[in-house]
């Protein structure tokens, strides 16, 4: 099951002690006379449709990565106009270095949130895009960021919407999501009917249904609320728990249906 | 410009142009072929020397009469310290390794501080290991320069909670240019050395 | 082997030094035991073939500590994990480097980042962090934080 | 007719002191005389010599960084200049304009006058080398000696400058300089000895004109195999660049230095680079000289012997370039031994057999072998 | 000169990364040593306890920066025995190939530092050149270079580019073809063959003893290999030797590497194939919400509260490039491990550092060194 590495003895012949190196040398020499491996940076890139073809390994240049390019996870760019304000970015980042700022929206001239990245921090991991249920934050084939302040690497939502004008190449690879068992619950006996998981809820899945009001019993009092509760509409939530962080009497949870 | 095109002559953009008009420069221009590419650069030693006439005329000043070539000279022979710290520490090798080349632009690392004139620091930098940082930094003889290359140079990185981090090397020592990326491609890298070339093409001192 | 097997096996030269060897999916078992008798079963096992140690670490179960060992057997081309809890107040065992000398480095880092003193270590100082640091990291009464700011340097012009 | 140097020289001394006379009243006609023009012609000679050389240093420089890049499968510089010929000036200009850090614990004599005496012994060779008949600092019967006692003299330089910067790595690359150079002096004057054995002289022009049509790379082969040895040695390039070996002495003896200082020490090396090619053209491949079968037109141009000698010389150092890029640096203990145990007794040898080229040439088979004689 | 200590590093060209190698040399002669640590700690095992279990991953690749997919899959094993999840076969077989690739990767990348060491100038040029086709590999089907964030709890983050084989299989046909220059060059060379023969020389005994494992311990007579002892994911479907040689020195290690090398192409081969023919899934029915990517997980840690998850504890030994890593996990039903512990192969190979060094000169410390294949990232992690 061993395979012993093979065990030469160096040859006794004093020309061989250079020659077969030196021979080596000579036809990498040989061949990189002709055509060298190196790519000339400012002129020449990677993802310059010259390499995307399969170039010929020979000169040991890049091997066609150009066609799977589009993978690379660069800079983020961001559709102001589809994010729904679902903070599941900034949950998932795990360098914490996304921060969900108040922009104009261009339509509605309302201000929402949409995540501003600060490239000092970014791990460029795409857990954000593959958090992100609308496809709005996406990461390009961009990959240049020098700046010489360090204010100029916090990229305001605006600046990723200028990087998503520029129709780079995407990063194509979407996520078949594994299903998951996780929902929002309801605790009822502490929900007040607030509206506040429906009126904060980024796709509006959330409905307030009314529910009867009970007729107390003598001397039992009735608890001071609304009498609505929220119902989720599963097929629409993205799950991003926006409902439970604002609900102000925590009963909103993950959990399973049964 | 923007904060992604390499201050090369060729790839700028319109500085002015908005959002919406500005092109990937980089994808539909055409190829440029070897020959110009290098009469290009070395047409750069011409305009350095016509400024240094002009401001000799102008001027009569000596040192303004040799600023523009030494800093010509300067901006075209960084040696970057030879030292690894992390992760981008690989790809600072592989930005002289055959693919990327980086002693195109003159670019050759020593192991020496004494013969550097530009200290990248690549990769996570602990307290333990900062005044040893700061050390170097003081042996590197003027003019210097200071590159954070990757985010744990920046500001720390993941890394940047934990106990044994300092949070960005500007703490330490002054940076001049900052390259995001964890790690940053040596393309990355390569963007950040020419951005610093550009720094000291209008360096005056 | 199987762990119950190994119990009686071990438990017949050790006595009640063994508490009792656990089932581990990938190895032979864990055997947890008291660390008053460490080098005993260091010993013993060392001797049933447990050339080999892997790894030395330590996790803090607030109330109490637990040292574990990793080891593995060239013949049986199996690993085995022992565990012992020592009391987070006095949190001391024998150390390991007398019958495998590859705990050394792990026993340092073990005392760095948990507390946990290895009596009889031959070097037991800093390893990881500068001399002096006076916290043991990886306890769970030490809290991470999001950075101070500190102030940037700049170049004087 | 040959063009020399000196004549050049005195030509345009001639020239501008004859301009210099003409507007010149009456009275300050006599500075176009004979002994003001010798003296300008000499200091001319210097002028142009240093320049010439130290631009053939650079372009050197550049050359290696092209081919070793070719070597790696790379392009090596490129952007300064065209295809990168300018990097050089570049990284010289920057160097004179950096700071130079003496470290406190330093030797300030020492640490100055090393490098700049290593410089100067080095560029003292351009001199007496001729790189065609004529260009060289005239008629030196020991030319061929003096170069050789004055290329020796690095290790002293080195290890002053060494030793002056206190710093352990600086010592210990100086001390291995020292002890690796004294090493290869010896095999290096042997073989030279077989040449000027079979020449009878120790003039370079002398040696180079017997070569019109034999080389003594042919019959010396095994005295210019132990002479590019023991220069690689000499020049401290790999395999033997121990003294500066980068893995295990930071940068070897000039670990401490920045600057100007450094760029002296960049710049001998190369010279000394240079020198050492020029004398493998001049010992054993016939310098300036081309045999009488290369068709006349190429070697009757004007100043075609220098052209043909640097030809020949940058084709020599291409090949100190090749073995860089191919072989590993050997160690210490192993390049002495192998200097004393192997170079030595090698080179003895080939003086023997340089000793029996010279009885052949008495033999009638090789008696008209014309290039022989002396 | 008498006795002395030189301080190698933390900046030597010798160290390849943060750390410094105190000698004490008699002449050039060593007679002591003592390796000093911890410039590169980067609690990475303090701030996991801080993340989700898929968020721990991103810190695995920035652990060992020329083994990352190494130790994503000695993380995800772990995690994966404590949560009680299992992947799918073809998970289980992408990342197989992903851990072979990054051996060689990683031992191309070994070889070009080690060139360098010995003086050799271009074979590093050739080592980086031709590692950057491995990552081309890489970015291809992860999105990165060297962080690629790509194992998931349960699976692998997507399947593999169309494609993607037949370009991989032509960097295998280009590689196979690179060893033999390199080995003109190396063991061509007769110089190179005295520079490491002899050098170095760890005996199976000690390695043992010692705890070194990997190359070093296979260079020295012992076939021990995880991937056949104790495989794990797809290995004991696979064909392969154990790369063994015997002397335990220097250029017993460069042998080793080199045929491990070979032997990694013989096993992306193979797996190439298989995965031609298996088209499958390659993330598990079913993960926890609360593991992280690709979903957002939760924000707060309370919110859990509501919910009980098992409790378990995981624990990991793979074959990493550099020798054997574990991993030990453990999972006290948070959304956070409550401990993760590694063993990095560096970190006790380094450990024996005096064993193998004193007695050399100093000239040998940069090939010595060199043939240890330190990574300092995963070393003080």
């Amino acid at each position: 099951m061993s395979a012993a590495a093979p065990k030469e003895k160096p040859s006794t012949n004093p020309i061989l002690w250079v020659a077969r190196p030196m021979a080596t040398a000579a036809r990498q020499f040989a061949k990189s006379l002709i055509r060298p491996s190196t790519i000339v940076y400012p002129f020449e890139r990677l993802e310059d449709p010259k390499f995307r073809e399969e170039v010929a390994v020979a000169a040991g240049k890049p091997l066609g990565v150009g066609a799977v390019w589009d993978n690379y996870r660069g800079v983020h760019a961001l559709n102001i106009a589809t994010c729904i304000s679902c903070n599941l970015c900034a949950f998932s980042c795990p360098d914490v270095c996304i921060q969900m700022v108040a922009v104009p929206d261009a339509q509605t001239k309302r201000l929402k949130k949409c995540p501003e990245i600060d490239y000092g921090k970014c791990s460029y991991c795409g857990f954000c895009s593959d958090a992100c249920p609308e496809g709005c934050l996406t990461m390009t084939t961009r990959y240049e960021l020098s700046a010489t302040k360090r204010a100029d690497m916090i990229y305001s939502p605006e600046k990723l919407y200028e990087v998503f004008q520029r129709k780079l190449p995407m990063n194509p690879i979407r996520l078949e999501r594994p299903k998951n068992e996780d929902a929002i619950l309801l605790d009822a006996p502490l929900c007040i009917g607030c509206n506040a998981c429906a009126r904060d809820c980024p796709t509006q899945c959330i409905t307030m249904l009314d529910i009867p009001k009970p007729t107390p019993k003598p001397g039992e009092k009735l608890p001071r609320r609304i009498w609505k509760e929220p119902v989720v509409n599963d097929s629409d939530c993205v799950r991003c728990g926006t409902c439970i962080s604002v609900c102000p009497k925590e009963c909103l949870f993950w959990g399973t249906h049964t | 410009m923007s904060a992604s095109t390499p201050p090369s002559p060729t790839a700028a953009p319109a500085a002015g142009a908005t959002a919406s008009e500005i092109e990937l420069p980089v994808i539909q221009a055409p190829a440029v072929p070897f020959v110009e590419i290098e009469a290009l650069r070395s047409r750069e030693f011409i305009p350095a020397a016509k400024e240094a006439l002009t401001s000799m005329i102008q001027e009569q000043g000596q040192a303004k009469l040799i600023r523009p070539v030494f800093n010509w000279a300067g901006r075209n022979s960084l040696f970057p310290l030879h030292w690894g710290l992390a992760c981008c520490a690989i790809e600072f090798a592989a930005a002289f390794g055959a693919r990327w080349d980086a002693e195109r632009f003159g670019v050759v690392p020593r192991s020496s501080p004494r013969q550097c004139d530009l200290l990248i620091v690549n990769g996570t930098v602990t307290w333990k290991v900062a005044h040893k940082l700061i050390t170097l930094y003081e042996q590197m003889p003027e003019p210097k320069w200071v590159i954070a290359m990757g985010n744990c140079a920046t500001g720390g990185g993941p890394f940047r909670t934990a106990y044994s981090v300092v949070p960005g090397v500007d703490k330490l020592v002054p940076v001049d240019v900052y390259i995001a990326g964890c790690p940053p491609r040596p393309e990355a890298m390569l963007d950040g050395i020419l951005r610093l070339e550009d720094l000291i093409r209008t360096r005056k001192e | 082997m199987e762990p119950g097997e190994w119990e009686r096996t071990l438990r017949a030269s050790l006595g009640e030094a063994v508490v009792a060897v656990e089932p581990f999916a990938g190895t032979r078992g864990r055997v947890r035991f008291r660390a008053g008798r460490a080098l005993d079963v260091f010993r013993t096992v060392h001797g049933a073939g447990f050339t080999h140690l892997s790894m030395v670490g330590a996790i803090d179960w607030v109330d109490h500590r637990e040292v574990f060992y990793v080891v593995w057997s060239d013949a049986a081309k199996e690993y085995a994990i022992l565990s012992t809890d020592v009391p987070a107040d006095q949190p001391r065992v024998a150390s390991a480097t007398s019958v495998w000398p590859s705990a050394n480095w792990h026993e340092r880092e073990a005392w760095e980042m948990v507390d946990i003193q290895f009596e009889g270590h031959p070097d037991l100082r800093h390893l990881l962090m500068p001399d002096g640091y006076a916290f043991h990291p990886l306890l769970r009464s030490f809290k991470l934080h999001e950075p101070e700011e500190l102030e940037v340097k700049v170049r004087h012009v | 007719m040959t063009v020399t140097l000196y004549s050049v020289a005195q030509s345009i001394a001639q020239a501008i002191l004859g301009a210099i006379a003409s507007v010149l009243p009456p009275a300050g006609r006599g500075v176009a005389s004979a002994p003001v023009v010798t003296g300008l012609a000499v200091l001319l000679f210097a002028a142009i010599l240093l320049v010439a050389s130290m631009l053939n240093t650079i372009v050197l420089i550049w050359f290696e960084r092209k081919l070793l890049g070719r070597f790696m499968d790379r392009r090596g510089a490129m952007h300064v200049g065209f295809a990168g010929i300018l990097q050089n000036f570049a990284d010289g200009l920057k160097l004179a304009r950096k700071d130079t850090v003496r470290p406190r614990e330093a030797d300030t004599l020492g640490f100055w006058t090393g490098p700049t005496a290593y410089l100067v012994t080095s560029l003292i060779l351009f001199g007496i080398l001729p790189v065609s008949s004529g260009w060289n600092s005239g008629v030196l019967p020991l030319s061929l000696l003096l170069a050789l006692a004055i290329f020796s003299f690095a290790p002293l330089f080195i290890f002053v400058s060494a030793w002056s910067s206190n710093n352990k790595y600086s010592l210990m690359g100086g001390m291995r300089s020292a002890a690796q150079m004294i090493a290869y002096e010896v095999p290096l004057l042997l073989s030279v000895v077989a040449v000027v054995l079979v020449s009878g002289s120790f003039d370079l022009t002398t040696i180079v004109e017997q070569q019109q049509n034999y080389w003594y790379g042919g019959p010396l082969l095994l005295a210019l195999i132990v002479f590019v040895a023991a220069m690689l040695a000499e020049m401290e390039r790999i395999p033997f660049d121990l003294p500066e070996a980068e893995a295990e002495l930071v940068e070897g003896w000039n670990t401490e230095y920045g600057g100007m200082l450094f760029a002296f020490f960049m710049l001998s090396d190369y010279v000394r680079a240079l020198v050492g090619s020029y004398l493998v053209v001049l010992l054993f491949l016939g310098g300036w000289t081309m045999p009488t079968w290369v068709p006349s037109t190429l070697t009757s141009f004007p100043l075609a012997g220098i052209v043909w000698f640097m030809i020949k010389t940058y084709i020599v150092f291409g090949v100190f370039v090749w073995v860089r890029a191919a072989l590993p640096r050997v160690r210490t203990d192993q390049l002495l031994r192998v200097g004393w145990n192997r170079m030595i007794p090698l080179a003895l040898l080939s003086v023997v057999l340089a000793a029996g080229v010279v009885y052949a040439k008495c033999l009638p088979v090789f008696g008209c072998v014309p290039g022989l004689g002396g | 000169m008498s006795e002395m200590w030189i301080n190698m590093g933390p900046q030597h060209p010798m160290t390849h990364g943060l750390w410094n190698l105190r000698v004490k040399i008699d002449g050039e002669l060593i007679v002591d040593a003592d390796p000093e640590m911890g410039y590169l700690h980067r609690g990475i095992e303090k701030i996991s306890e801080d993340r989700h279990y898929n968020e721990v991953v991103t810190l695995m690749d920035r652990c060992c920066y020329v083994a990352g997919m190494s130790w994503e899959h000695l993380y995800i094993l772990a995690s994966e025995q404590a949560l009680s999840i299992a992947p799918p076969e073809r998970a289980e077989y992408i990342r197989t190939m992903a851990d072979e690739f990054q051996r060689l990767g990683s031992h191309l990348m070994w070889y070009a530092a080690f060139v360098q060491d010995l003086g050799l100038m271009s074979p590093f040029l050739y080592g980086m050149r031709d590692r950057d086709l491995i990552l081309d590999l890489f970015q291809s089907f992860t999105g990165a270079r060297m962080t690629y964030e790509y194992m998931r709890v349960g699976g692998v983050r997507n399947d593999l580019p169309p494609g993607f084989t037949d370009r991989a299989r032509k960097v295998m046909d280009w590689l196979v073809d690179r060893f033999r220059e390199y080995d003109a060059l190396c063991l061509g060379s007769d110089i190179f063959r005295k520079r490491c023969d002899g050098l170095g020389v760890l005996s199976q005994a000690q390695c043992v003893e010692l705890g070194v494992t990997g190359p070093m311990l296979r260079s020295a007579g012992s076939s021990r290999d995880l991937r056949k002892d104790r495989p794990y994911s797809a290995y004991d479907r696979l064909e392969f030797d154990v790369a063994r040689a015997d002397a335990g020195d220097v250029t017993a290690r460069y042998l080793v590497r080199m045929e491990e090398m070979r032997q990694s192409v013989r096993i992306v081969r193979q797996i190439l194939d298989w995965l031609d023919t298996h088209p499958g899934p390659v993330m598990a029915e079913r993960v926890p919400r609360w593991l992280g990517a690709p979903y957002a997980p939760i924000g707060r840690e309370d919110y859990l509260l509501k919910r009980r998850y098992p409790k378990g504890v995981g624990f990991s030994a793979i074959e990493e490039p550099h020798g054997e890593a574990q991993a030990y996990v453990v999972n006290e039903g948070g959304e956070h491990p409550y401990r993760v512990k590694f063993r990095s192969p560096v970190f006790a190979n380094l450990s024996a550092a005096k064993h193998y060094l004193v007695g050399y000169h100093v000239a040998d410390i940069p090939p010595i060194m060199g043939s240890v294949d330190i990574c300092v990232g995963e070393c003080d992690r």
